[in-house]
């Protein structure tokens, strides 16, 4: 299990280099964010909450590693200033067959979107808005 | 004494990241009261509980949820992560 | 869109690489299935029906990114000789809101579980077996 | 002349991926009736029609569909890719 919040860019690709490589592994799914260049975004700021971010991403990880009965997790979040075109973050998980690995990384995605304390804020061009939550976005997660 | 936490729009109409106050609130709620009677600032910030969401030792809770033995308060909007 | 029917091994993480960077993408989902290791497996042959194979493939790829709107897709399957571990195929896909790059993906991953021309033999210990279609992969067509 | 494509198991029990025949069958059934008289390894891989799949010129067809104008057909279990 890999979970890193943090200031820095990272490459997807990179990340998933030998990941899932298990035996028993059938599966590897992955998910990556990326900051959207619509709209004339000229920046992405992302404003998170220290040690409770690590914590809600730890459990729900840990969650979905035994509910699907995944191999691997991983998780990665950013935090700061980002560039549109930037990723954000991504998620990834190993199991034995693809409707697992599927489900575990729509469950970890509906969850860091609405529980895992970070907060986006959009700078374009009229300046700075917080991005403000979506009714589906809450309403998805009634599904787990 | 009690650490509070404020993010995102919270903390810019609060005008500070932290704080520390000394309280008798018995719930979150009771806080909140105390802090909106303090100055207009808080009276903004926490004009709509129904948009906020508050954590307590850095796990989310209710505005109803006793504050006995809690150090860390932290109040921001819904996540937007992901 | 890039769409490869090949003998040769892939590298998922480097297949990734560059993948969806697009303006307006704002969600990235891949799927890599890999041979699992279970039940004493020694090894996995792969038989496809040239031709046919490309044609089906890039029928449901072009149907997914009119479907879903996609910024990109990309399909890779393997014919052939396989080893536990190897990677067999990889889909990924690229969008702009999550929903659509899950729900494109596991479109693809479902189409060609059952429609691309692709038959699978399990080599073991105690022989060779070729794989038998599961009724769950069949109606798992029907939510599409 | 019509190309006929067998695979996986198929293949197998008719011993050989490929051959050229000449017909007059109308329908995919009808080929199928042909070659089934023809030899004991076909009547072997034809015995359960439900398991098997028929494409015509690399497209996925039904056991009644027509041959006319149809240069390749192709017979195969359900497949079992992904």
């Amino acid at each position: 299990m890999r979970i890193r919040v943090q200031a820095e860019a990272f490459d997807m690709g990179a990340e998933l280099d030998g990941f899932g490589t298990g035996g028993d592994v059938g599966a590897v799914v992955s998910f990556t964010g990326r900051v959207r260049g619509t709209s004339g975004l000229t920046a992405m700021e992302i404003e998170h909450y220290p040690g409770m971010t690590e914590a809600a991403i730890a459990k729900y990880a840990d969650e979905a590693r035994d509910r699907w009965h995944l191999a691997d997790v991983l998780v990665i979040h950013r935090f700061g200033t980002l560039a549109p075109g930037d990723p954000i973050m991504m998620v990834a998980t190993a199991a034995r067959h693809r409707t697992a690995a599927f489900e575990a990384a729509e469950f970890l995605m509906d969850w860091l979107k609405s529980r895992a304390p970070f907060w986006k804020k959009e700078i374009g061009p009229d300046g700075a808005d917080w991005v403000a939550q979506k009714d589906e976005d809450e309403a998805a997660l009634d599904r787990w | 004494m009690l650490d509070i936490y404020y993010f995102a729009w919270v903390r810019e109409r609060i005008g500070e990241p932290r704080e520390r106050v000394e309280t008798g609130a018995a719930t979150v709620a009771e806080l909140v009261e105390e802090l909106i009677a303090r100055e207009e600032r808080y009276a903004l910030a926490f004009a709509d509980l129904s948009a906020l969401r508050v954590a307590l030792d850095q796990e989310l809770a209710q505005f109803d949820s006793p504050l006995a033995g809690v150090r860390e308060v932290a109040f921001f909007p819904p996540m937007t992560g992901g």
